[in-house]
């Protein structure tokens, strides 16, 4: 039996952390929670979460980033919005995970190969550079670089796809392409400007 | 009745059904759509989980082309749908998202001043056409086709105002107008997995399986969806889902499939013909002629 | 001419300034000792002080001293709002010996101290209302208040526990009472109940008692079946309309036999009956309950079929016989009646659960509200007091989620109050009636009240499972076996920290309470004001709970908002002391601020007489001059200000008085 | 391109708006009431005057306050169909539309002169009122209202009442 323990100290909490969740965008009603749990019951994934929705909102609010940042489930919500109508405090607790999600990636604490991050990379440079989407091209790229061997797997599905149409290896993009670059960078520049 | 259409990256493929149907029905019903000049891609949800100044700027883009036309955007897909209607709110309420749009939007020639409303196909077709009106343009009655409705989770949630976000029913009472039978079920709104099926794909596959067997275990003979991932998910994975737990196999359809279907569109031209899982056996012992 | 800028001729006026610190409530924000010192600097100021706390003892005795020894002939005060001390401070000048109408307050608390932040701000918008004070006191004439007699009657709306102890309170006192009650019989939610928490006796024992005491109180005049339609008049002298609805029996005539129920020709029940909630029928013909008062039947027109075709055997009137007590022709009546007080004690309605749609209450049968129940565990209930489900079976598992349209932004905010309790009685009476496993889904357990506390302990060593987390969903979807064919209840355990499943055979919903769906209508005819959430508005949350800012209008029990047994009949009592406190006095004081013409001036336009609501205003044919009739006259000043010549003028609201209020708002120092 | 800094931090206003409020003693003066009890904190630049109904509001009160300095007048009077006498509201809603085409005449802006239904429960409302109305007078700046005196006389003498 291995013993660890689970005393906190006043020093293991972050007070910046704390005040960043109440103060970024969908943060103003944490501090309302009543701690009622509707979010995690309404949640089609909290029954694999190792912290509840309810255990992010208190955890978050009160400085505890490391366990925040390393729970699984933010990395599980699906952004279906469940929680966010159910909440009897209006809670914008959708947003908030999107937020925590953002963070984690910012301070490297996601496991490797972990696929959510490099999809988004991924589709972050096929804007950039077509300004739309080529969803098989998008679904390769990102099993090349996190499990490659589920990509035979899912042979079988793509040639269906493929055959019924689905499946387009054509690159969809835009005329303008120029501009994607240009409306990318301003948001980089004003961000760093405004250090959101 | 004239609008900008916006189809999104995924009507252009794996949803390629979805827009053929759309259009038939839009067609039929003589709703004009116009597709939104160089529309991009809306930022989507995978975006926004990581990036999203970077997502409002890119639906912001799509707004501003809008309405520079004057014209209301028609967003068949639910990811594109909610970016772009969450765009508008947020850029409402958060001064530095609007600040960061505005001179991105502004690097590129553009701007933009909300005047665009952002609405689903079902909006339109219940508010703007009305039951009344298509029931009366029905050529081909779906013959009490029992059809499990599933709306997921981005169109009515959390920025609908056309429909009840907990208990949502303008597709049940659109495919009734068109003679269908719904199935009541108590899942219509819960989440399909959405993105997770490629990312964490044993959770997905639970979430589908539970999906289609409630469909199931109630009579449904077909599910009926309004977002394209949705589709994507139901259809693609019923064997793999099945093998967790116990086969099941119910084709999964756009609700604009089955209304192109009864206003007399023929099959092949709403992408039945692209279904995995063919309804056309279902359609042929309710003796719907569909060719 | 008005002059602008000019002050008024200060001659022998002689005012003094008094700016309250209140504590640190005032003097936190504004700089007191600056303010009285610029007050002493202002035209026809003699004294100015500040002083901890005005409203004391003390703080009057400064006053009263300075206006022996200043002489003084106007009074400041800078203190909260006139609302709550304005009757003080004029106490006080009229102890003193000068018109208390010479006084002047200005709302330094509420209005500056308690709403800004900005020290030197506050402070500057202080100086600003003391100028305009100053200024518009040496304009103030003595004034005097009127004297008008008390109609020693009383009013009491509505029939529940409230109205009921307010009405015994009131005619035990030797009052006449007149009680309305819109249902055919009194007794309110509470006749609905079985038991009542935490002592567990029973409602109807308690309750009918004080019915029957009611029904035949010779001091009580008690109307059922009725409602107030009209309200005139002002505190002391209110005017009443009350309607009486037709319930086609003539009450003077109807003994309660019942036989007419027996004999009606439907042999069973065919409407909803409204007391079970619709969990069982009533024939047309019926008594609401079976302790009913009055017991006067009541036939229901809709479900009547000789109210549909008129051609009933009409076997009703047959059992009736000699007494002739069915008039199937009975109209409505109106009917008129004075009185001095009114006492609203109208009461509540329950949350409908269908607006919260994930609790799927009207879509699964076995899925009821807590009131439903309330009658199925009541022995007079549709079950005789079996807990069964629908189909007739017994359940062994019952589900009870508290909070349901209470504390939630998307239905309601409030906390209801009193559904924790019931939930703990309901339990505890479930299990004790059906053994079954009762599992309780809270958010908190609120049980402040005497033996609350320890009634919670009771159902904890009773073996009910108390699971922390509000309920997101209920629904038929199975997952597991033992699921099939039950309602999942699924909600987080908090205190577990992860979602759990349970299933159960009967949900009860613990609705919370809400304002009476035309609560908005009585408050308008009663001429009182709503909080936000549509409760009454009482006048002061702690020292005039009952009072309302209509004078002589009280309110009692839940109308105000959510409240138990006891506190509805606390509060009955005290309303009905207020309104004792009232007539007693047999003449109460108004507010001189009425309006009157100045007939030279009068150019005889009759532009003012259709602004008056009131119709106070005459034209005096002979004089071709109006004429304000100050009895009438309730002085809210309209036609002063729709005057065209500037011809009516309004006591302790001229127009000179004002302003010089405006100006001293304005001009600066 | 939009300055940022302009368009983020609120320009440092040197100008502060001279406000008088007429409230009504039933509705609009309990508000304000009770944003003072509830502790919520709102722009210091209004001056509120109190009347037992906001039907007492002669057009003379307002025309005297812009003419005395105010920048902007406010008045609180109960909702529609909730006035404490009825319906003096409602006289004072006709008055005030009359009177905001005199004021237009008379070069004072819209946003100066406005006419606000508030409940005794909604003190909330009374922070956030104020609150605008400060900011939009703000943005209009002080009244430059050079009437020459004999004007100021000839409109108080003036017969402006409904």
């Amino acid at each position: 039996m291995e013993l660890k323990r689970t005393v906190k100290f006043e020093a293991d909490r972050d007070p910046e952390f704390a005040r960043w969740i109440s103060h970024t965008v969908g943060g103003e009603r944490i501090r309302h929670c009543l701690q009622c749990g509707l979010c995690s019951g309404s949640c089609p994934l909290s029954l694999y979460m190792d912290y509840t929705p309810r255990r992010l909102m208190h955890l978050s609010r009160e400085g505890f980033k490391e366990e925040v940042l390393g729970s699984t489930s933010i990395w599980l919500c699906t952004a279906c919005y469940a929680c966010m109508v159910e909440c009897p405090k209006n809670i914008n607790i959708t947003h908030l995970m999107y937020a925590l999600k953002q963070r984690a990636i910012t301070e490297h604490f996601y496991p490797k190969r972990f696929p959510i991050p490099v999809m988004a990379r991924q589709f972050g440079l096929m804007v950039r550079g077509a300004g739309r989407i080529t969803e098989s091209r998008l679904i390769v790229r990102v099993f090349l670089r996190t499990a490659f061997w589920r990509l035979l797997g899912m042979s079988a599905l793509g040639m269906k796809l493929f055959r019924t149409g689905r499946m387009p290896l054509l690159r969809e993009k835009i005329e303008r392409r120029k501009e994607m670059a240009t409306l990318l960078d301003s948001v980089t520049a004003t961000k760093r400007e405004l250090a959101l | 009745m004239k609008f900008a259409y916006y189809p999104g990256c995924s009507l252009r493929g794996t949803g390629r059904a979805y827009e053929e149907s759309l259009l038939a029905v839009f067609r039929a019903l003589d709703i004009e759509l116009e597709e939104l000049d160089d529309w991009n891609c809306c930022g989507a949800t995978t975006y926004m989980s990581v990036d999203e100044l970077t997502s409002y700027a890119l639906a912001g883009r799509n707004l501003a082309l809008a309405e520079r036309k004057r014209q209301d955007i028609v967003a068949p897909c639910a990811a594109c749908y909610l970016v772009l209607n969450k765009t508008q709110h947020y850029m409402e309420d958060y001064p530095e998202i609007k600040l960061t749009v505005t001179r991105a939007l502004a690097a590129i020639g553009l701007t933009y001043d909300n005047h665009v409303r952002v609405r689903h196909p079902l909006d339109i077709l219940l508010n703007d056409v009305g039951l009344k009106a298509i029931a009366a343009k029905v050529k081909r009655p779906l013959k009490g086709l029992k059809v499990a409705p599933y709306y997921g989770c981005q169109i009515v949630r959390p920025y609908s105002t056309f429909d009840d976000q907990r208990n949502p029913t303008s597709m049940d009472r659109l495919l009734e107008a068109c003679g269908a039978k719904m199935v009541h079920y108590s899942l219509k709104t819960r989440c399909c997995g959405g993105s997770q099926k490629g990312t964490l794909p044993e959770i997905g596959l639970d979430l589908i399986h539970y999906l289609l067997s409630e469909a199931h275990k109630y009579g449904a003979e077909a599910i009926a969806t309004v977002c394209p991932l949705c589709q994507f998910n139901l259809e693609s994975f019923q064997k793999e889902s099945g093998d967790r737990h116990h086969p099941i196999s119910i084709p999964v359809v756009y609700f604009s499939q089955l209304l192109a279907l009864a206003l007399g569109a023929p099959a092949n031209k709403i992408g039945l013909q692209r279904s995995l899982v063919p309804i056309g056996s279902v359609l042929a012992e309710k003796e719907i002629a569909y060719a | 001419m008005r002059d602008l800028h000019g002050w008024p001729d200060p001659g022998p006026i002689r005012i003094g300034v008094y700016v309250c610190h209140c504590g640190a409530n005032i003097a936190g924000t504004v700089d007191v000792r600056a303010i009285s010192e610029y007050a002493a600097s202002l035209p026809g100021v003699a004294v100015s002080r500040d002083y901890k706390y005005m409203c004391s003892d003390p703080g009057q005795a400064l006053i009263k001293d300075d206006i022996a020894s200043h002489d003084l002939n106007r009074v400041v005060v800078a203190s909260c709002s006139p609302l709550l001390h304005e009757l003080t401070f004029r106490r006080a000048l009229n102890a003193a010996g000068i018109n208390p109408f010479f006084l002047q307050m200005v709302n330094i608390r509420e209005h500056v101290s308690w709403v800004h932040l900005d020290k030197r701000a506050a402070t500057e918008k202080t100086q600003a209302l003391i100028r305009a004070a100053v200024r518009r006191v040496s304009l103030h004439k003595p004034l005097q208040k009127r004297r008008v007699p008390i109609n020693p009657n009383v009013l009491v709306v509505g029939g529940g526990i409230a109205g009921i102890h307010a009405a015994l309170t009131l005619a035990d006192a030797g009052k006449q009472v007149h009680l309305v009650e819109r249902e055919p019989t009194i007794g309110g939610h509470m006749a609905m109940f079985d038991k009542t928490f935490p002592t567990l006796d029973c409602a109807a024992c308690i309750l009918t008692p004080k019915m029957t005491a009611v029904g035949s109180h010779p001091n009580i005049a008690l109307r059922t079946y009725s409602e107030v339609v009209q309200v005139d008049g002002y505190i002391g002298n209110y005017k009443v309309k009350i309607k009486r609805k037709p319930r086609y029996i003539i009450d003077e005539l109807c003994l309660g036999c019942q036989e007419c129920i027996a004999a009606c020709v439907y042999k069973e029940g065919k409407a909803p009956d409204e007391f079970n909630l619709g969990l069982s029928k009533r024939k047309p013909v019926y008594l609401p309950f079976p302790q009913a008062v009055p017991q006067k039947v009541v036939i229901d027109p809709e479900t009547c079929i000789e109210f549909k075709s008129g051609k009933c055997k009409k076997t009703c009137i047959e059992a009736c016989g000699e007494r002739k007590a069915i008039d199937f022709k009975q109209k409505e009546t109106f009917e008129e009646i004075e009185v001095g007080a009114i006492i609203l004690a109208t009461g509540f309605k329950t949350f409908a659960p269908v607006r919260n749609p994930n609790c799927g209450y009207g879509r699964y049968q076995n899925v009821y509200t807590s009131l439903e129940v309330e009658r199925l565990i009541n022995a007079s209930g549709p079950t005789s007091g079996e807990v069964v489900l629908r189909d007739g079976k017994r359940p062994h598992s019952v589900g009870i989620i508290h909070c349901v349209g209470s504390r939630d932004a998307n239905t309601n905010r409030w906390c209801s109050k009193v559904c924790c309790m019931y939930s703990l009685k309901l339990a505890h009476l479930v299990k004790e009636r059906t053994g079954a496993e009762v599992f309780n889904f809270y958010i908190d357990m609120r049980t402040p009240g005497k033996g609350y506390e320890e009634f919670y302990d009771r159902l904890l060593d009773e073996g009910v499972h108390f699971v922390r987390g509000r309920v997101a969903e209920v629904s038929d979807w199975a997952v597991h076996p033992s699921e099939e064919g039950k309602l999942v209840i699924r909600a987080e355990d908090t205190l577990a920290g992860f979602v759990r499943r349970i299933p159960v055979d009967m949900v009860i919903l613990s609705v919370g309470l809400e304002p009476q769906a035309d609560a908005q209508d009585v408050r308008r005819l009663f001429n009182i004001s709503c909080s936000s959430e549509g409760w009454f508005l009482e006048r002061h949350p702690k020292l005039a709970p009952v009072s309302t800012f209509t004078e002589g209008v009280f309110i009692a029990g839940a109308c105000q908002g959510p409240k138990d047994i006891p506190e509805s009949v606390a509060q009955a009592g005290a309303a009905a002391a207020e309104a004792l406190a009232l007539i007693d006095a047999q003449f109460v004081e108004m507010e001189p601020y009425t309006a009157s013409v100045l007939e030279e001036e009068c150019s005889g336009c009759k532009s003012c007489i259709p602004l008056c609501p009131y119709q106070a205003i005459a034209f005096l044919e002979d004089k071709k001059k109006a004429s304000v009739n100050e009895v009438l006259c309730k002085g809210c000043g309209t036609c002063v200000a729709g005057c065209p010549s500037g011809s009516i003028q309004q006591n302790f609201f001229e127009d000179e008085e004002i302003f010089a209020e405006i100006e001293g708002v304005l001009s600066y120092a | 391109m939009p300055d940022l800094h302009t368009e983020l931090a609120r320009p440092q206003a040197v100008f502060e708006p001279r406000i008088v409020a007429f409230f009504c003693n039933w509705c609009t003066y309990l508000a304000a009431d009770l944003a003072g009890t509830s502790r919520m904190k709102y722009a210091p630049n209004v001056r509120v005057v109190r009347l037992m109904c906001s039907g007492r509001v002669d057009p003379q009160f307002v025309l005297a306050a812009f003419a005395g300095g105010a920048d902007g007048v406010l008045i609180g009077g109960c909702h529609p169909g909730d006035c404490h006498y009825q319906e003096g509201n409602y006289k004072t809603l006709r008055r005030f539309r009359l009177l905001q085409r005199m004021l237009r005449q008379m070069g004072i802006e819209y946003e100066r002169c406005r006419l606000e239904w508030i409940s005794a429960a909604e003190g909330d409302r009374v922070r956030t009122v104020i609150n605008d109305m400060v900011e939009k007078v703000r943005v209009l700046g002080p009244l430059d209202l050079k009437l020459p005196e004999e004007l100021v006389e000839t409109i108080l003498s003036e017969e402006v009442a409904v």
